[in-house]
């Protein structure tokens, strides 16, 4: 058993905060070493991002759970997302990544300019994702793709006029932002302040990716305007629960539209379709519910048909029943958890983007160097762990029945 | 101390009756898991009293004063330590293998069950036995398997008869069942002990039949409690019923003809029963100023009502009859939307008793329909003249 | 290791293999939209899962640098997915062994409908 | 203050007191001083505060719910909802604001760089933040009583959660934010205990104390994300109806039960594996004897982090799962009750031939044997599924964890907090004094919570405002049971308060314990130790002897030399610096 004792720096044994830095640059006084130093940061990430991927895995169950339950559903509403967007953002955040563990390496070799030019790259493509998303985003809002209780889609009328204009609320705070670098920029300028010059300059460009972004989004939503026309058939796949046929052509979409559009007053074709699969459920004795709803449905249909008259000798017709049909909730269940999903990960993606501004001023400073890469290491290791889960969330999301 | 009061609970335990311990075995369930329990109880005691007086005796024998020393330097012993990790082992798969014995038992109905569809609600149950016979009491036969189906209308609740060791969450959106066979019935009381019963809730001029004073239901049958064990917000604890079994078929049957009809009961009267009996005394009193969930029944009728929506309703037969098949098209100012459907619990002729009852409760009531409160008929036919209003307008 | 000649505890990659990887996940995000294109039934989302799971590898190993990581690390990292597959399996699995009782109306507004009440009533009517 | 170290016989070092500037409570001062400290220890001091006060609330809650049952209507005029209210907010801040910071957050920050040997936690920002997410939750909470009340339980159960109108997302966005305090602490624990050991502290020498945290961190880090997904999720169900656990929009609550109780059982573990490290502490320190089975304590400890995230479906035995998950589960929840059963063992056998000296500490963790023992075993009959079906959501499942975590956690806090007050405050109490507390706690917990286990076999459910005549001399028995108990507990109270301005002068060790926190003088100075501490075992009490002098436990015949052999290794700055 070797007896060792804790070593003891005797400058610290005088209390103090503040004499260290003046010893060793950015060795926290209650490390021995860098290294050690380096090592609790980086196990101290490590964990911190174990319980990120169980946080998304909350989510992920979620998806599972309701995927499993209704697979058509989830196929049918998959439709509204446009593949296009979806994978130029996965292009633009494996870019992201890319730039990310090169400005690693640039800090651990000291080269800063570059690492700064790495930083603001990431950036950028951060920004050029969210513009992305916000024209996904605005676009489903105003068609009424919403979660479960906001969902207003009406597959007749997709594009209801009025309402408010998403996509302005959205770049407002990015607009903002835009004017407020640019204003601060030219003022630097004006005071010769070199080193905020040299910060506010990558960050004008990483503003103004964001309208790129949005700019990208805009051409690639239009430019599949044809593909969305055929989309609009599938909405009805989700508008009727996925009960209907998928129309892969135009005309049969438009007509499904039609024939839905009849059966809206009275809507019984719906659980028609479903009473097949109904019967067969109700066949097994130990599923008194699916017995129980077939008989009710079938109940509520000769009522509905006049063929049954109730105790009293006239049909009595439920002022429930309207509601009850073709309630489109079950879309919006998928479109709960792609909002969820999707927005979660947007929330990290500011938080990364938040973080790496401040990297960049660092950076700017040049205070980063072989013994101190730790913080740009850690935000790495960040960023490749929400580009790791946008990884898994395209295909899961975008990909599904195409 | 708590030895005292373990040992004594044990020897309870011998007298399954008594009710200190445990309440009455009244299903075969309740055999099986008072047998685990004590089971349980007596090796949970093998274990406990000698590691109990370990923790008195070691404190008394070893007492130092401050600065003696300890006179065994013993850190470990792996024979022991082994010993004491395997052996509570052994014991817990014996518990493990009979709880789920008799749990697995439990989970599957038998076949031949007798069916009691049950719902929910905030705060009550219903009991529907088929053919119209609904009633908020659960009634079953001695020694024949029941199933009872459950499903609930708002939030979770959960089945608990405390004398059947029995005890099922019913969940919204899914058909929960659970089964049991009753093996101690409910017997009647007496007619004399049933009369004086009766004479005292006249006295007392109660609205609503005391179970708890009078150890009996209205019907005069002894019963167990029936709880909803999971929250369920505010009347969470008054969200109670009653078990009667009945010792023989017939007698079921005799209740069931009993409850499933309005026979030659006059339309209000039956309209107050069934304001009882179903429950819609715990969200709507009849007293005036006496608001609970929703709007009090004192001079509802023939009154205009003020909705949520700003529209004004005059509260007649049609009004009525589409709150209660539809209560969220029309919502009154002030009340939250909460009212659960009766569409397809209650009858036409139900409905009508209670518009019939709540004419009574309303100084207008006379005056609208006088004539419908003589005649049975001309009731029914206000209750078509609702019925027959187009359902698009209704819906809107 | 405060010698500034090396590079301490510090191992800088190289620009190649970053570059590499970079192409062979764009490679693979090609595979996975085209691949999405062909119905291939229940494998469709195996597939996919597959090749995300190939580019999360190739994510945590070089960009990530799992690969020179001290083992402890590796540990934490992996323990997740440990802890991630008992959530996912206890709940799925429960769900799917309970889902025949789910009403199978589960989309309509449960409070407007008592299929079981309603289906007595009409037996009693018949 | 006295000043200089009284250096005592024996040649050894850091026995005596600190001089003004050195000790950590008076080395600056001012408010701010307190708000913007990085010191692990004034962190620790902040929690504690903020905890006791959580609890005192938590507490007073306990005393109406308790006198509003002594009559089967309500012995008060408050109404249903109130009385809902009530038990709910008990519930929530028992649990998120007191009871899962407790012991890890205030003891566990002051004690875990100490007794590690470390000058302060690895990431010392990250820990102020982590108080400042608990202020920030408390707040929350206290909002969400100012605006609407809260009347879900604790657990927050869909549907009725997405269905109430009282803040119900106040209250979870709080309790979200009190989840990542929490797993930050976690975080900053197992970073610091991996990292920052020096040299000569190995895995097996670190005290139990530490392996316990260093579990219960594990839990932290790896559930509470669940819980702030779940959190979210149940937000978002709230504000728009998401229909993941809202059954009106094609939700399922059983799932949310799932997720909820992902976290919520290995949160148990939060709760009581760091009353088991200070039990571990109390019962070998006081009998002057080296923990028996030292490394079967340690083992259980993880053992127990990690068996704790397979067991989470036992409470939802009733709740619809379907037979072959129940039966799964029930399996897999009786594994964790056998490393508790080592523990006990083990603590028992620490005791024999010992040196027991019963004071307030002792008393307590006595205390805590006999509860947990009960609490354990009956937890039996909850993990038996046959008996369970009766008992679940009854007042016996109360009693239960009432013993485990009451008679269990809080009661292990208390002692622990006896065992360190005068290390954390410098002043030392009336023994006497605190073994009344204890005594009157023992008394009043049993005479609270056994009756309950005897309603619960009764039937009576939890969550009643009211309830049925039969159960109502067991109900007043409980509740003169939970006067005393707060009685108990206010006298405890006292007794440290009094302590602050009449308490003598705390030796550097007052009960003669050997690991490195007695080290170190009493209060520690703001880098906790002067000199560097020698590194032993931690159960070694040979060389621990009483000086009657100074009333203090001094090291002496150290088997070791003091100067480490080798050469120190001297943090040297990086090269030229830039």
């Amino acid at each position: 058993m070797a007896n060792t004792a804790l070593q003891a720096d005797p400058s610290h044994d005088d209390a103090g905060h503040h004499d260290d830095h003046e010893h060793h640059e950015n060795l926290a006084h209650h490390f021995d070493t860098y290294e050690q130093q380096f090592d609790a940061g980086k196990l101290g990430i490590w964990v911190f991002l174990v319980t990120e991927v169980l946080f998304f895995g909350g989510l992920f169950c979620a998806y599972a759970l309701y995927r499993n339950l209704r697979p058509d559903v989830f196929a049918g509403s998959s439709e509204f997302l446009n593949t296009k967007l979806g994978a130029i953002n996965t292009g633009v955040l494996l870019f992201s990544s890319l730039t990310m563990a090169w400005g690693v390496r640039c800090a651990q070799l000291r080269q800063h300019k570059m690492l700064a030019g790495m930083l603001a790259a990431t950036l950028s493509c951060a920004a050029i994702f969210l513009g992305v998303k916000a024209i996904e985003y605005s676009h489903k809002w105003s068609m009424g793709l919403l979660p479960a209780g906001l969902y207003t889609y009406d597959p007749a009328n997709p594009h209801p006029a009025g309402g408010p204009n998403y996509l302005l609320w959205i770049c407002a705070p990015f607009a903002i932002g835009l004017l407020f670098v640019v204003g601060w920029l030219i003022i630097a300028k004006i005071k010769k302040d070199e080193f905020k010059v040299r910060v506010l300059m990558p960050l004008t460009v990483v503003f103004a990716c964001f309208f790129v972004g949005v700019q990208l989004g805009t051409i690639l939503e239009s430019g599949g305007e044809g593909e969305h026309a055929a989309g609009d058939d599938h909405h009805v796949v989700a508008g009727a629960d996925g009960h209907a046929e998928h129309g892969d052509d135009h005309a049969e979409g438009r007509a499904d539209e039609h024939l839905e559009d009849l059966d809206q007053p009275n809507n019984l074709a719906i659980e028609k379709a479903d009473l097949a699969g109904l019967e067969v459920l109700a066949q097994d004795q130990s599923n008194p519910g699916a017995r129980d709803t077939l008989e009710a449905l079938k109940r509520q249909e000769a009522v509905a048909s006049g063929s049954v008259l109730q105790g009293d000798q006239r049909p009595v017709e439920s002022p429930t029943e309207k509601r009850v049909t073709a309630t489109p909730k079950q879309a919006g269940v998928f479109f709960s958890i792609y909002y969820c999903m999707t927005g979660v990960h947007a929330i990290h993606i500011l938080a990364g983007m938040g973080v790496m501004i401040w990297l960049l001023v660092r950076a700017t400073r040049a205070e980063f160097n072989e013994n101190y890469f730790g913080p740009i290491d850690y935000v790495g290791l960040y960023w490749h762990l929400v580009d790791l889960i946008w990884i898994y969330l395209f295909p899961l999301l975008y990909l599904i029945g195409k | 101390m708590f030895d005292g009061l373990f040992l004594r609970g044990s020897h309870l335990l011998a007298d399954t009756a008594h009710h200190l311990w445990f309440p009455e075995q009244a299903s075969t369930y309740a055999a099986e898991s008072d047998g685990t329990y004590s089971m349980i109880l007596w090796i949970s005691l093998a274990f406990f009293i000698p590691l109990a007086i370990l923790m008195v005796y070691f404190p008394i024998k070893y007492y130092q004063r401050k600065g003696g020393k300890a006179t065994s330097r013993v850190t470990h012993h792996n024979v022991l330590e082994v010993t004491w990790t395997i052996v509570p082992c052994i014991f817990l798969v014996i518990m493990f293998v009979r709880g789920s014995w008799g749990y697995l038992d439990m989970a599957t109905p038998p076949e031949g069950a007798k069916q009691v569809d049950l719902t929910a609600f905030k705060w009550g149950w219903s009991m529907n036995y088929g053919k119209g016979a609904i009633h908020p009491e659960l009634h079953v036969v001695l020694n024949q398997p029941t199933k009872v189906v459950m499903r609930s209308t708002d939030v979770l609740h959960s089945f608990f008869i405390p004398a059947f060791r029995l005890k099922q969450d019913v969940v919204p959106g899914r058909y929960i069942t659970a089964w049991f066979q009753a093996t101690t019935p409910t017997p009647k009381v007496s007619q004399e002990e049933y009369e004086a019963a009766l004479a005292a809730h006249e006295e007392s001029g109660d609205e609503v039949w005391d179970y708890d004073r009078y150890q009996m239901t209205p019907d005069g049958y002894r019963y167990f409690d029936l709880f909803c064990a999971e929250y369920c917000g505010r009347d969470h604890s008054a969200m109670q019923s009653y078990v009667v079994v009945h010792e023989t078929q017939e007698s079921w049957d005799e209740w069931i003809r009993k409850i499933s009809s309005r026979g030659e009961t006059p339309l209000a009267e039956y309209g107050e029963k069934l304001y009882q009996l179903r429950n819609c005394i715990g969200c709507h009193s009849n007293e005036p100023n006496n608001i609970l969930v929703g709007p009090t029944f004192h001079n509802l009728y023939g009154y205009e009502r003020q909705m949520a929506d700003g529209e004004t309703v005059l509260a007649d037969e049609q009004y009525i009859r589409e709150s209660i098949l539809d209560p969220k098209a029309k919502v009154v100012m002030g009340f939250q939307p909460q009212m659960p459907s009766f569409k397809g619990q209650l009858s036409d002729d139900d409905i009508a008793s209670l518009i019939a009852y709540m004419k009574t409760l309303s100084d207008r009531g006379e005056t609208a329909s006088e004539a419908a409160l003589d005649d049975d008929a001309a009731a029914a036919d206000d209750a078509d003249a609702a019925a027959a209003q187009p359902v698009e307008a209704i819906a809107n | 290791m405060s010698d500034h000649s090396d590079h301490g505890f510090a191992h800088p990659q190289s620009i190649t293999t970053l570059l590499t990887v970079f192409a062979a996940l764009v490679f693979l995000t090609i595979v996975t939209v085209v691949q999405a294109s062909f119905h291939l039934g229940n494998w469709e989302i195996w597939i996919a899962l597959f090749i995300a799971s190939l580019k999360a590898a190739l994510v945590l190993y070089f960009f990530m640098h799992l690969g020179h990581e001290k083992p402890f690390n590796i540990l934490v990292f992996f323990s997740t997915l440990f802890f991630l597959a008992l959530f996912l399996g206890g709940t799925l699995s429960d769900r799917n062994a309970y889902r025949n009782q789910l009403e199978p109306d589960i989309d309509e507004p449960y409070r407007s409908e008592a299929p079981a009440e309603a289906a007595e009533t009409a037996a009693a009517m018949e | 203050m006295t000043t200089g170290a009284a250096t005592a016989p024996g040649g050894v070092r850091d026995a005596g007191f600190v001089s003004d500037n050195e000790n950590y409570l008076k080395n600056s001062s001012g408010v701010l001083s307190w708000m913007f400290t990085l010191d692990h220890k004034r962190i620790g001091i902040m929690y504690l505060v903020g905890i006791l006060t959580s609890f005192l609330g938590g507490g007073l809650l306990a005393m109406v719910i308790r006198y509003h049952l002594m009559a089967p209507g309500g012995a008060t005029t408050i109404s249903n909802d109130a009385y809902n209210q009530l038990f709910t907010l008990h519930g929530a801040i028992m649990v998120f604001l007191f009871i899962i910071p407790s012991i890890p957050a205030a003891l566990g920050n002051f004690l875990v760089p100490v007794m590690l040997g470390a000058k302060d936690v690895a990431f010392p920002r990250l820990n102020l933040s982590s108080f400042y997410l608990w202020v920030g939750g408390a707040i929350f909470f206290v909002g969400a009583l100012l605006m609407n009340g809260l009347d879900t339980g604790w657990t927050f159960y869909t549907p009725y959660s997405t269905s109430t109108d009282t803040s119900v997302v106040m209250a979870t966005f709080g309790a979200f934010i009190l989840g990542f305090s929490s797993i930050f602490t976690g975080l900053n624990f197992i970073v610091t205990i991996n990292t920052m050991r020096p040299p000569g502290m190995t895995w097996f020498r670190m005290p139990l104390f530490l392996w316990a945290t260093y579990a219960t961190s594990i839990i932290q880090v790896l559930a509470t994300p669940v819980l702030g997904i779940t959190l979210l999720l149940l937000i978002a169900e709230n504000v728009m109806h998401i229909g993941i656990f809202d059954p009106e929009f094609n939700g399922d609550p059983v799932t949310y039960q799932h997720f909820f109780w992902f976290y919520s059982h290995p949160a148990v573990y939060i709760m009581i594996l760091p009353a088991f490290g200070i039990i571990s502490e109390l019962i070998s320190v006081h009998s002057h004897k080296g923990i028996f089975g030292y490394r079967f304590i340690a083992y259980s400890s993880i053992a127990l982090a990690l068996l704790s995230f397979l067991v989470w479906g036992h409470h939802m035995f009733t709740s619809g799962m379907s037979s072959v998950t129940v039966v799964i589960f029930s399996a897999l929840t009786f594994t964790v009750s056998v490393p508790s059963a080592i523990k006990v063992f083990n603590w028992v056998a620490t005791m024999y031939k010992g040196a027991i000296s019963l004071t307030t500490p002792m008393c307590y963790a006595l205390a805590f044997l006999f509860l947990f023992t009960i609490g354990g075993l009956t937890g039996l009959f909850l993990g038996t599924i046959s008996t369970d079906l009766h008992l679940h959501d009854t007042y016996f499942v109360v009693a239960h964890f009432h013993y485990v975590m009451m008679g269990g956690t809080v009661v292990s806090f208390v002692g622990g907090l006896f065992h360190w007050w005068p290390k954390m405050t410098g002043k030392m109490f009336n023994e006497a004094g605190g073994r009344i507390s204890a005594l009157i706690v023992f008394v009043g917990f049993n005479l609270t919570f056994l009756p309950q286990f005897l309603l619960g076999n009764q039937g009576m459910p939890r969550r009643y405002a009211t309830y049925d005549p039969e159960f109502q001399w067991l109900h007043q028995l409980s509740s003169i049971g939970a006067f005393t108990l707060g009685i108990g507990l206010l006298v405890a109270g006292l007794v440290l308060l009094h302590s602050l301005y009449a308490g003598r002068q705390a030796p550097a060790n007052p009960w003669g314990g050997a690991t490195l926190e007695w080290h170190c003088t009493s209060p520690p100075p703001f880098y906790n130790f002067k000199h560097a501490p020698v590194v032993g075992d931690p159960y070694e009490f040979a060389n621990v002897h009483y000086d009657e002098a100074t009333d203090n436990y001094v090291f002496t015949e150290l088997p070791r030399t003091l100067v480490p052999e080798e050469p120190v290794k001297t943090p040297t700055p990086a090269g030229g610096q830039s």
